[in-house]
């Protein structure tokens, strides 16, 4: 058993966040057919746990850049679903106005500057914002959300290299699914690599489970406590899973880019289903609070999907708004 | 309904032009591409593919399914994401006896690689008085819609076009797909070829054996006597619906399909709009510093007494794509404005 | 004798336009960026430096020598030679309160950032719905001569000019490089400034307090009626001496500064072609979808019944730079070109 | 003392190339204020051991690619002094034909592709001809060599993690002069910090001495080694220090971008001198040899420069040639 040491109402709280997440992606995998919601959607069920473990002890003003993946990384850090759900819809009153779509999701009022779907791209733009934070003084930290194949573009070095250099107050998060689209990270690195490219910089770096919310809880407060103490920055590899294809609600094994069995031992290893059972072992918290959450849950996804309906498609005539 | 499928549904269509005499059938621009690149690794063994997971069972939108099986992992080879850094290596290669083609499902991923593209690929035969060539073929692909947005939808030949030292082709048909990619591979130049998603299901007759397209040369896709309008890609289909619609209402028009945007056929945007006085020209990309201010250029300077209208650009909206599938259908241009801008001409 | 100082050495020469009047002083190009950078430091706490050895005695060609002194190096920072990183997270800096001019001592190094500039700082606007903006300021300088060859002397503003959500602004003189350099600090759009590297000699009256130039207008540098010549940076130098060589022999032309690449100002294009004409556009780079067909697609969509003759091209040659003096003579174009051209146009 | 384990051949064969680089470049030094070399010289005075001690150990097919500061390695892979003259006074019978300069010196008859003066540009484009070589099974390698501020640019990092993931053939030799332009390393990395990386992807790496041509000799022999039976690729870092300013023939401790007595101290160490002195020690080798090597160099250089007297510009009319 993995528990964060904190307060009941802070262990609801994480429990909260991950079952929003897998409950709104559930969601979009539900909706999705009925082809109204036109944007490539990258689930991340499967991976919640990296994302609200990290994410739940970021203050509000703190930053996080995330990627073409994003959609739990920007629920754990507090973005409203009405605002996520009417950006999938392509609506005027969505994060982005219906610009974006899925893989740009960004709430400034949260510390979401923004969501890039170019691989390596949210690396640099995290450090920029630590830099940001270090000059102002204002003692915000920044984290980057990537995947395994984000570590083999330049910028990932570029970027540990400056951070490293400046001690910033950032934090490289990534999260290893073993794959990137359908090619397993065996055809793209040398085995087992992530976490020892920190030492060419002097950045501390640790690989661990990132399946246990517990783990991540733990390796991400250290993380965080260097970066604001002035340490400079973490390089934490989780490993992870997802369970849907790379893009799109389908499942994938069926067509031989990975096995199907490889998928069910991953999906044993549920972070949501481990978390649940942990709590509920650790005996303060009841079966029956978890369910009132999950109900809660679901009617503020049922919520979000409705105010979709109530949402107006962008003009036309504004096409050219926003440019600059 | 995979994102990459609901595109491919949207394609406008070519006209078959034959059906199967004599080694020719009909193919997709998909299956024509297979057919280029399978000729191309079977006859040269210094000819190899590259890309991010392009072995895997999608095969870049079928466009390499099963060789990867045929040839091996070392002929048909994964890569890292690291964009730049392959170009880079692929140069290498090719300046030392292969034959690479490099393979991006994106040309928004080209941007990464500008600099080995750019200040290396392209300025290294000069750069060396000649001694040393660069054999590389990229293919990247123009993707649109289902809220592709403004990274993964760029149409971006301008930029390359604008450098010396690149060869850019465009073909919008299966059978200059076939030809355009073995005359890239054959050649010495390094060589850009951009294949836009929604003409992977046009077909057409395309001869079995190989068959070499320069880059350079248009084609007139269509005699007309009023306009001349020329396109690249995917904007000639909609050019030839255009001509037809312009038919209708007694308008003669002349489509040229400029297929290689680096070298330009300058002779044959020339020669049509002295036949017909008028220029429209039509890009999958940007106004400003595009394809469309080039071949406008080009027809103010050398057929500048033949115009007897101002010529007219048709591009996609000055912004980068919108997500909203609303904002996406003002952001491309169409046929219906296509038609319009002739009638306003004549 | 350093390769800089020799280039410094062969710039034309502008003809200073006031005193030293009422807090106007003559300032060359080199003191007037120096100038703005050392008001935007001391004004908002926001603005800092950033490049590669930005900070050594050389100061940028002279550009910001003593500010490292002065603002210390937090706020004019050296960097790793890490050109796509250092873009990005200058980016995200900008995104985040800062204001951050990022200085390249060569427009090829550019390349290397493609992918932030044209994938992130131009789109990130317009991705987020006017959500995030990123007031970036990033400065880069065109070389030429001494043998800088194809890896230094790129002029590639037409990449940049083509993407939208993009500023791109190029002073041709000391008043206009203080103003648009500020604007650029000052605005929210991000703002490429390209500055030639044979300007930096050239002096004429810069009022002391700061001021605004925005991107998007252009100048009449020369009123003039036979001919509009419509050139950018170093190039409007050299069409100023060719429109008094031109005025010798009775030819009275036009010469319009840009100023701005992206916008362009179409309006004083279209205004001055309508009085004169006729148009001759010169560019530091190459003509292929560059600037230049850009301002002739213009011309002929907007002024085509007011054009009297072919629009001419002014550009570098279509190859990679040469080394070789006698090839870079002929790689660029001059004056003795520029005047010839025009008489053919008459 | 530091000799590598050769026959005497082979240690005069060593000499001559150090100082084939060495007085070739201060020809340069001598000449460049006539104004007649209008090209861009970044002389490597002071590092000419890292060349000798590598290329002298590959075969003619072996590639090589360099840098902006390519004199040392062409000359050492075997160039004709005549076609790099040539070259800097941008004739036509130059190895680019004046095309390229200084900063892109060319002979593929040597195995040298070409050098870039975009820095890190080099690098892959080694990995290139390695995985080449591997393919064609010529039993050829490749060299990249590269100063200390390429290993900041991202090309660095994916070259290395694709060269490693093949296990291809290519060894990447970074000198480390400690500067890029006037810039100080400790301004653009964590201190030392350069060989650490290569454990990021599992390449072996050494920091070593690049002034004692005896070390280089010894951590080349073995990285070749590796490299020619398929063992894939090594990253070595030698540390050494350029006499002269960035670029030209001044030297530039004057403008107080680094101190006189840094370069004093550096001077001492004269990668030339150290081997001259090792070889005389030895015993085999008489200084009445090395006097004789001296004066056949001396005259090969005259030749060059003689040579280059005899040359013609290139045509004008040729000035669209090559191009493609
Ligand atoms: C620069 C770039 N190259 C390629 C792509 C296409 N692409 C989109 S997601 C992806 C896989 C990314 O893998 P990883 O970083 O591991 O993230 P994951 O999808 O596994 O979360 C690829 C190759 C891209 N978007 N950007
Ligand atoms: C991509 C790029 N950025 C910047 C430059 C400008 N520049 C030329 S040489 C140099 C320093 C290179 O330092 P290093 O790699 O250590 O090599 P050294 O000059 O010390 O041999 C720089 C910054 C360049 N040529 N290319
Ligand atoms: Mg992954
Ligand atoms: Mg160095």
């Amino acid at each position: 058993m993995n528990l964060p040491d904190i307060s009941k109402t802070e262990l609801l709280r994480l429990y909260e966040s991950l079952t929003r997440i897998r409950l709104f992606e559930e969601r979009i995998v539900d909706l999705y057919h009925e082809q109204e919601m036109k944007t490539p959607v990258h689930l991340c069920i499967g991976q919640e746990a990296v994302a609200v473990g990290v994410c739940s002890q970021l203050e509000r003003e703190d930053y996080i850049f995330s990627t073409h993946r994003s959609h739990g990384h920007c629920i754990a850090k507090g973005m409203q679903l009405r605002s996520i759900a009417a950006e999938l819809y392509g609506m005027d009153s969505g994060c982005a106005r219906g610009r974006g779509g899925s893989m740009h999701l960004v709430d400034p009022d949260c510390g979401i500057p923004g969501s890039t779907a170019i691989v390596g791209g949210s690396v640099p733009l995290a450090v920029g914002a630590a830099l940001s934070a270090k000059m102002q003084g204002n003692g915000r930290i920044a984290v980057a959300f990537f995947g395994d194949g984000a570590t083999e573009e330049g910028s990932f070095h570029e970027s540990l290299n400056f951070a490293a250099l400046h001690k910033l107050p950032v934090i490289f998060i990534c999260e290893n699914n073993f794959y990137a689209t359908n090619s397993h990270i065996k055809a793209r690195q040398p085995a087992g690599r992530i976490a020892s490219k920190g030492a060419g910089y002097g950045v501390p770096s640790h690989t661990a489970d990132g399946n246990s919310l517990g783990v991540v809880y733990e390796f991400a407060a250290k993380a965080i406590k260097l970066a604001r103490d002035g340490g400079g920055p973490t390089l934490l590899e989780f490993e992870t899973y997802r369970w849907k294809s790379h893009v799109g609600p389908a499942s994938d094994f069926q067509t031989g880019c990975r096995s199907e069995s490889e998928l069910l031992k991953w999906k044993e290893r549920c972070p949501n289903k481990l978390y649940r059972t942990d709590i509920l072992k650790a005996g303060m918290i009841s079966s029956e609070e978890l369910d009132t959450i999950d109900k809660m849950i679901k009617s503020e996804i049922d919520d979000s999907f409705e105010f979709v309906r109530t949402c107006k498609q962008p003009d036309i005539n504004t096409l050219l708004d926003y440019v600059c | 309904m995979p994102w990459t499928e609901i595109q491919a549904a949207s394609g406008n269509t070519a006209k078959k032009t034959a059906g199967q005499v004599g080694g020719v059938r009909d193919l997709s621009y998909r299956d024509a591409i297979r057919e280029a690149l399978d000729q191309a690794l079977s006859q040269d063994p210094g000819v190899f593919l590259i890309g991010e997971g392009i072995d895997d069972y999608g095969g870049v939108f079928g466009s390499i399914i099963g060789l990867a099986q045929t040839y091996g992992s070392s002929r048909v080879m994964d890569m890292p994401l690291a964009e730049n850094g392959l170009t880079g290596i692929c140069a290498g290669a090719a300046m030392t006896g292969m034959r690479p083609v490099l393979i991006h499902m994106r040309v928004d991923f080209l941007p990464m690689s500008m600099d080995q593209i750019i200040n290396h690929v392209a300025k290294w035969s000069y750069m060396t008085g000649g001694a040393v060539k660069v054999p590389l073929t990229i293919r990247a692909i123009i993707g649109r819609g289902w809220g592709s947005a403004a990274q993964h939808s760029q149409s971006l030949q301008a930029l390359f076009a604008h450098i010396p030292g690149l060869n850019v082709v465009m073909p919008a048909t299966p059978y200059d797909a076939k030809g355009m990619l073995l005359a890239a591979i054959a050649g010495t130049t390094p060589t850009l070829v951009l294949e836009h998603r929604w003409l992977y299901d046009q077909v057409c007759a395309v001869p079995e054996e190989p068959y070499l397209i320069e880059a350079g040369s248009g084609v007139i896709r269509r005699s007309g006597s009023d306009v001349t309008m020329v396109g690249i890609s995917y904007m000639v289909g909609e050019l030839m619906l255009a001509a037809e619609e312009l038919e209708q209402s007694g308008i003669s028009a002349e489509v040229i399909d400029l297929r290689s945007v680096s070298p330009i056929d300058e002779q044959i945007i020339v020669d049509s709009v002295r036949k017909t006085g008028r220029l429209l020209v039509a890009d999958t990309g940007w106004k400003r510093c595009g394809i469309s201010a080039e071949v406008a250029a080009i027809a103010s300077e050398r057929a500048f007494d033949a115009l007897r209208a101002p010529v007219c650009r048709i591009c996609t909206a000055d912004c980068p794509t919108p997500a909203s599938p609303v904002l996406e259908q003002a952001f491309y241009p169409n046929v219906a404005g296509i038609v319009a801008a002739v009638r306003e001409m004549m």
